[in-house]
């Protein structure tokens, strides 16, 4: 038994406590205790991986294993991580232990929603753990199907019409990722499905040419490529809090991880080729989600659109395929991860108090819930890229990787996505100074209460990540840069 | 190098400080909250002093200059392999001056603070943010790297909207720091542009040339638009025209806050940014240099003028500053080499003009707080008369006008005489013209000090409490900064030996007055100052408005600022909410969203169709099926007798 | 061209087999339409009698004259009500319409076969076949004859009235 | 001797007649009256071939006969079924019956 299998049995293991769970205590119970195993057992994962390679181990992945499951198609499920799954899984822990306190007080089918949630959660750590294609797609699937359920139980507003938007633009994007992976295994001859296996072969250029747009598409979906980000806005929208969360801050990185380690690392020559296409689009997101984000009066909108450009952001620094600026592309899909969830837990519970999310009615919070508030402008300010928070780091380290590429197309590009850093300044101070500063307006909310302990431990959790790996850069990038390295070696001998 | 460890206790010690009151600074009373930020400032003080100390009389070197000190530089952020982020601390003759500038004026700010501020809520806060911008600031000029000042350079930009927006109730304020961080924001965008340009072709951010003088050399062409990209960011934090229109409304924030951050610290960033590449620029882009100093000096006679007409007392000394910061500027710009015999002066003399003026335009802000703080408004018409009742604010205030106006002995003098000198050197038009905006200041300065301590006594309004009370003098925990402060205006003019430790090329220079343009320069001043006595002395108003009458239009536009607010706005609002946010929204919602959701209706209007052929009834299905058998049938018939098969 | 007593016959059966197939289909009665298909199906048998299919002919008679047509009569009666006659019901002018159209062109195809059609050899032998014949050929075993088709038609048979029974029993 | 299209076109006339009510109707028995037209125009067919084409055998005729047969079983049946629905249902029009497709 791999010790990477943990990661898909706790899931497991907690979608039986719940089913045994008789009443909410001990729901709440099985919860807690998996999502804190499954963060000791990311750390731990963390630990043992610089153990590992500071012992040495250059190999490319580490703990691998692979056990064969379908013989005709070679499918195995294999697994192995390498520095960018690392930081992938801590992420994905952190953000399922908030999501779990930051739905303490779910009402309705409380067993219901956390067995699903367990299951978006298994779905997510498979991916970042499976190295095989399939296992990885299959994987890919079973954190989607929940999403559908989520939304349309529990959501808010037009929450059926959001979550099938979601998902059918979802499905018909891993059908395009089916017939990537398919092009993919029988491009390279069929015999294997282990992604480290088929980069050592080589995909004709013809495959190549129509598997690339294919496959970088399929992911590019769920990374919110324009013009295929129509699902987010809604979805998020309607998404009850911790949905929103896992699914912005996690969910939304599998199609940035899928694009870089399938699409770029398996057809290099293509990713090469045809990079710019999506460098358009991708430069389009960054600063059209921007824009949009302006005029948007739902809160959630506007960090729908914020997180359109922001993943836009991941994708644009994937494809300038430069080591800096994939290294600077992980370190975004972190830290967008860890901010938006952290904005998606503070407008939900500005949400559940108010009961509005219309900028244009909230006024003053600070002077009602001063801890939200207070989270509300740190999420703020780490949205904008200030130092000391993740998102400036992560900026930067794309940027100067962006900049390695000395053509005018690429300046051109690099310089217009910079500007979304502006842009972003604006609707987020906007945000601030409407609905944080500002006497109270409505006399009904003077009576609202602030965070409660369940509240403040995910927001102060979140807090300390976004802050913690936005001071202290180097551990994170060290791991990241190294792992970033064997793909861009992959592209470059192209 | 390890004798400067300690000094880095300077970014420590604010930033604990930060932390600490941010997180637990309620649990305090607000008094012992802001005690414990004055006691860790004043630590922080004595550091920088030390430090100071320790540097200048440390040995120089052999060719006579002081040697660049990096007690620490680690990599912080690894961009490839060869790119780094560093953070460090840098120590050279600029970095040190500015540690006690900032500490010093940081220091009177959050003694006077603890008197101003009194009663205020957030007290706290306050403090723990006062802190972080003392933090940022210290960091920024210590910075080893650019891009480890970008850093710090945002972090001020942060603290000051966080300051200017204190009063977070307050519309304007709100407005007026969303407005001063966007702008700078903006400018910021260019600096960090440039910054990526210097990074990649230099391959370093490290402001050691001499190592990569090299790359330096090799990158060539690309040099000139970095710097010239560097220097928008410096002039979007420095007020530099188009950028100055944060500024005046930043004085919204609490007064001690503008004389920290928007009159002595913060605003000079731009100009010390410059200081902090002026090798580079000497060197290989003094084009850029000199346009930057037109600009300057278009800028310092702009703000002079509106500063002439504005009536609001902060927003006059907010306009003076950036006139003033226009000064330094051009000292820099006209700059034509790094001896400082040959046109190198301009460096020295602007940063001696930023450390003298740093003292007493605090002093200014701080005294324009305690009358403020009496009189329960910022217009100059609730005021009037105050010297009877403010003797001790009176008195520095005035120190600090003579100082700004450049009449000796104070200190304005002698740095706005050196920046004269440079500015002649450079060429006559210019020099004139920069005589002419010093007489300029001390118009507007002193029209400033009659309208406030002079002219008519000022009505006595009803306080909240129902009774009418007299303006009386801050208590002494203000007056002390401010007497230290006019003590320092007095005296560092005469730190002649300024120049020993601060010059272009590192080596002593001794500093000279130029009699020629020093007299000048005083008669012009007192010129000045004599029209503003004429006209806003006494009771009577008779001369200002009958100026103001004949000069309408003029008048009329610069009291608006001539304008510039007013195409800010229409650029905000008009072009990027109107012309480009809202379409591009609608965009995504109609034609984006639409065709998705187009799609969608396709399929199911498709599925609606075809799940009415599946209705279950048997006859349809038996039409179907004729028509299918008469279909096959015709087919075979076609393909059996052809087309003519009727006939 | 003479008028054989067969032609006559055959005229006379044809009409009788157009007008009340028609009438059987289009009536809105349905024990009327019941009878109008009890004087088609005696025409067919009167058909059969004069291809010499007497044995056919008869078979005709029995089973659907004799037996299905009393069936369906009863059947009518039991379930007749009110409102069970298409009378109260209009059939719809688009279905109509349709039913006629399609009716109509797959008409004209199969007449347009039948008559392009070059067919075999046409004889037609005059003489019945003979009982023995028949009998021989049911119960036969050889080629062309139906010994098992007969058998699996009894099975049937019992499998349906036993069927009948079974669905049509009261509960 | 009548020649055989005669029989034939009868019989397909009788045959698309039948077609034409098994369309229209909309009462179970006068579908059900359609379907046999369909059926005895089948039967008459097989009769006239087996006469007039094939006369040394007897398979058109046998054909015919079982098709009779099975016309009885499948009227009994579907006789059978009918009255069960209108038991249950108090009707027998098509347009009625859509129990089980809901």
């Amino acid at each position: 038994m791999n010790f990477l299998s943990i990661f898909v049995l706790i899931p497991s293991l907690m979608l039986l406590g719940l089913w045994a769970a008789r009443n909410i205590k001990q729901i709440r119970a099985v919860m807690v205790t998996g999502a804190s195993l499954l963060m000791v057992m990311a750390v731990m994962l963390a630990y043992l991986y610089v153990r590992a390679r500071s012992a040495g181990d250059t190999s490319q992945m580490l703990f691998t294993s692979s056990m064969e499951w379908y013989k005709p198609l070679n499918i195995c499920y294999a697994v192995g991580v390498d520095g960018i799954s690392v930081v992938m899984l801590l992420l994905s822990a952190v953000i399922v232990f908030t999501g779990v306190f930051a739905s303490w007080k779910m009402k309705l089918q409380t067993k219901e929603f956390f067995l699903w949630f367990s299951l978006l959660s298994m779905g997510v750590f498979g991916f970042f753990i499976s190295i095989d294609l399939f296992t990885m797609f299959m994987f890919y699937e079973i954190a989607l199907i929940p999403m559908y359920l989520l939304i349309g139980i529990w959501g808010t507003g037009r929450k059926e019409y959001s979550a099938m938007k979601l998902t059918l633009m979802l499905m018909g994007a891993s059908a395009f990722l089916l017939m990537g992976i398919l092009g993919i295994f029988f491009g390279a001859g069929g015999t294997t499905m282990n992604i480290l296996e088929i980069a050592k072969l080589h995909i004709p250029i013809e495959l190549q040419r129509i598997f690339f747009p294919i496959t970088f598409l399929g992911f590019g979906v769920l990374g919110a490529l324009f013009p295929f980000h129509t699902w987010s806005p809604d979805g998020h929208a309607s998404a009850p809090t911790a949905v929103s969360m896992l699914h912005a801050g996690v969910l939304m990185k599998l199609g940035g991880y899928g694009c870089f380690r399938v699409a770029m690392y398996l057809m290099p020559e293509a990713a090469t080729e045809l990079s710019w296409i999506f460098l358009i689009l991708t430069g389009i997101s960054v600063v059209y989600g921007a824009f949009s984000a302006c005029v948007q009066t739902d809160l959630k909108y506007i960090n729908a659109y914020s997180s359109v450009s922001h993943c836009g952001l991941v994708l644009f620094a994937i494809l300038m395929m430069t080591h800096t600026a994939s290294t600077g592309a992980v370190l975004q899909m972190l830290s967008h991860g860890l901010i938006t969830a952290l904005f998606f837990a503070l407008i939900g519970m500005i949400y559940g108090r108010t009961h509005t999310r219309d900028v244009r009615e909230l006024r003053g919070l600070m002077k009602i819930m001063p801890f939200l508030s207070v989270g509300y402008v740190i999420a703020g300010f780490a949205n904008l890229g200030l130092p000391g928070f993740s998102g400036f780091i992560a900026e930067m380290t794309i940027f100067v990787g962006s900049f390695e590429n000395t053509d005018t197309f690429h300046r051109v590009w690099t310089i217009i996505a910079t500007t979304s850093i502006v842009i972003t300044a604006v609707y987020i101070l906007r945000l601030v100074g409407r609905i944080i500063y500002g006497e109270v307006e409505n006399k009904e909310y003077l009576s609202l209460t602030d965070a409660t302990w369940d509240e403040r431990l995910s927001v102060i959790v979140l807090v300390a990540a976004v802050a913690g790996l936005g001071c202290f850069p180097l551990w994170f990038s060290s791991i990241i840069g190294e792992s970033t390295l064997p793909v861009i070696t992959q592209l470059m001998s192209h | 190098m390890e004798q400067y460890s300690i000094t880095l206790l300077v970014l420590l010690l604010p930033l604990a400080a930060f932390l600490f009151l941010g997180l637990f600074g309620n649990r305090f009373k607000p008094l012992t909250a802001g005690l414990i930020a004055t006691i860790e400032m004043a630590a922080t003080t004595v550091i920088a002093y030390f430090t100071a100390f320790k540097y200048f009389t440390s040995d120089r070197l052999a060719d006579g200059t002081f040697a660049t000190c990096i007690p620490f530089d680690h990599v912080w952020l690894p961009f490839g392999k060869t790119l780094t982020f560093n953070m460090g601390i840098l120590l050279d003759p600029i970095s040190v001056m500015m540690l006690i500038v900032i500490t010093t004026v940081s220091l009177m700010v959050h003694v006077y603070s603890l008197g101003y501020m009194k009663g205020e809520k957030g007290f706290q806060r306050y403090f723990a943010f006062l802190s972080l911008f003392t933090m940022s600031m210290l960091g920024l000029v210590v910075a080893t790297n650019i891009f480890q000042m970008y850093l710090f350079w945002e972090l001020v930009g942060v603290s000051s909207y966080l300051l200017i927006g204190f009063y977070y109730t307050k519309p304007s304020a709100i407005a007026a720091s969303k407005k001063a961080f966007i702008v700078t924001r903006f400018a910021d965008l260019g600096f960090l542009i440039g910054i990526l340009i210097y990074g990649y072709y230099v391959g370093s951010y490290s402001f050691e040339y001499s190592v990569h003088i090299k790359a330096i050399a090799a990158a060539g062409t690309v040099i000139p638009l970095a710097l010239g990209l560097m220097i928008i960011g410096g002039a979007g934090k420095s007020a530099m025209f188009p950028f100055h229109l944060w500024l005046p409304d930043a004085m919204e924030g609490p007064t001690p806050v503008s004389a920290l951050i928007h009159a002595a610290t913060m605003v000079v960033a731009g100009v010390y940014l410059i200081a902090r590449l002026f090798p580079l620029f000497i060197g290989y882009a003094p084009d850029v240099l000199h346009i930057a100093g037109y600009v300057g000096a278009f800028t310092a006679l702009f703000a002079a003028v509106i500063a002439c007409v504005q009536t609001d007392i902060k927003r006059v000394l907010a306009f003076s500053t950036i006139s003033q910061i226009g000064f330094m500027i051009v000292a820099l710009g006209v700059s034509t080499s790094t001896d400082p015999h040959h046109g190198g002066l301009g460096y020295m003399a602007s940063m001696f003009h930023l450390f003298t003026h740093a003292m007493f335009k605090a002093l200014l802000f701080l005294g324009a707080g305690a009358v403020i703080h009496a009189v329960h408004s910022n217009e100059m018409k609730d005021m009037g008369g105050l010297r009877k009742y403010m003797r001790v604010t009176h008195f520095t205030f005035l120190i600090a006008c003579l100082a700004i106006a450049g009449i000796p002995p104070f200190s304005g003098f002698f740095s706005k005489d050196e920046i004269l000198v440079a500015t002649f050197m450079f060429s006559p038009v210019m020099g004139y013209l920069m005589t002419f905006i010093a007489g300029l200041t001390a118009f507007y300065m002193f029209r400033l000090y009659y309208n406030i301590f002079w002219a008519k006594p000022c009505e006595l309004k009803a306080g909240h409490d129902g009774h009418v009370h007299t303006p009386h003098e801050a208590p002494a925990v203000m007056t002390v900064p401010l007497v230290i402060l006019a003590a320092l205006t007095c005296v560092v003019g005469y730190i002649v030996p300024f120049g020993k430790f601060i010059s272009s090329d590192g080596s002593a220079y001794h500093i000279h007055i130029d009699l020629k343009v020093a007299v000048t320069s005083i008669v012009v001043a007192v010129i000045g100052i004599g029209i503003a006595r004429v006209m806003y002395r006494g009771a009577s108003r008779k001369i200002a408005d009958g100026l103001e009458r004949n000069f309408g239009l003029l008048y009329r536009a610069a009291v608006k600022r001539f304008y510039i607010d007013e195409i800010y706005q229409f650029i905000t609002h008009k072009i990027i909410f109107a012309l480009i946010s809202k379409p591009v929204a609608w965009f995504d919602r109609h034609v984006v969203d639409a065709f998705f959701d187009g799609l969608a209706w396709i399929a199911h209007v498709a599925a609606a169709k075809i799940k009415g052929l599946q209705s279950g009834n048997v006859q349809s299905y038996a039409v179907v099926f004729l028509w299918g058998i008469i279909a096959i049938m015709a087919a075979l018939l076609f393909i059996t007798f052809g087309v003519f098969w009727l006939l | 061209m003479n008028i054989s007593l067969d032609t006559v016959i055959f005229v006379v059966l044809a009409l009788v087999i157009i007008v009340f197939s028609v009438l059987t289909v289009t009536t809105t009665r349905i024990l009327r339409a019941a009878t109008y298909l009890l004087f088609v199906l005696f025409a067919a048998a009167g058909i059969y009698f004069q291809l010499n299919y007497s044995f056919l002919g008869a078979v005709q008679l029995m089973v659907y004259v004799g037996g299905i047509i009393v069936l369906y009569v009863f059947s009518i009666l039991l379930t007749s009500s009110r409102n069970m006659d298409d009378r109260t019901v209009k059939v719809p002018q688009s279905r109509f319409w349709t039913g006629l159209i399609s009716a109509a062109v797959g008409f004209v195809i199969c007449a347009f076969l039948i008559l392009k059609n070059t067919f075999k050899e046409q004889v037609f032998e005059y003489g019945e076949v003979k009982m023995d014949v028949i009998g021989k050929n049911i119960l036969g075993m050889d080629k062309f004859q139906y010994l098992l088709p007969f058998e699996l038609m009894g099975l049937l048979l019992l499998a349906c009235v036993i069927g009948a029974i079974v669905i049509a029993r009261k509960r | 001797m009548v020649p055989m299209q005669y029989y034939l076109l009868v019989s397909t006339f009788m045959m698309f007649v039948g077609v034409f009510g098994f369309f229209t109707r909309r009462n179970l028995l006068t579908i059900l009256i359609s379907v046999e037209l369909v059926l005895n125009a089948v039967d008459i067919n097989f009769a006239v071939f087996n006469r007039y084409l094939y006369p040394e055998h007897l398979e058109g005729m046998f054909f015919s006969v079982f098709s009779i047969g099975l016309s009885a079983v499948e009227a009994a049946v579907a006789i059978a079924i009918i009255i069960v629905v209108y038991r249950n249902l108090e009707n027998i029009r098509v347009t009625g019956l859509n129990k089980l497709k809901d």
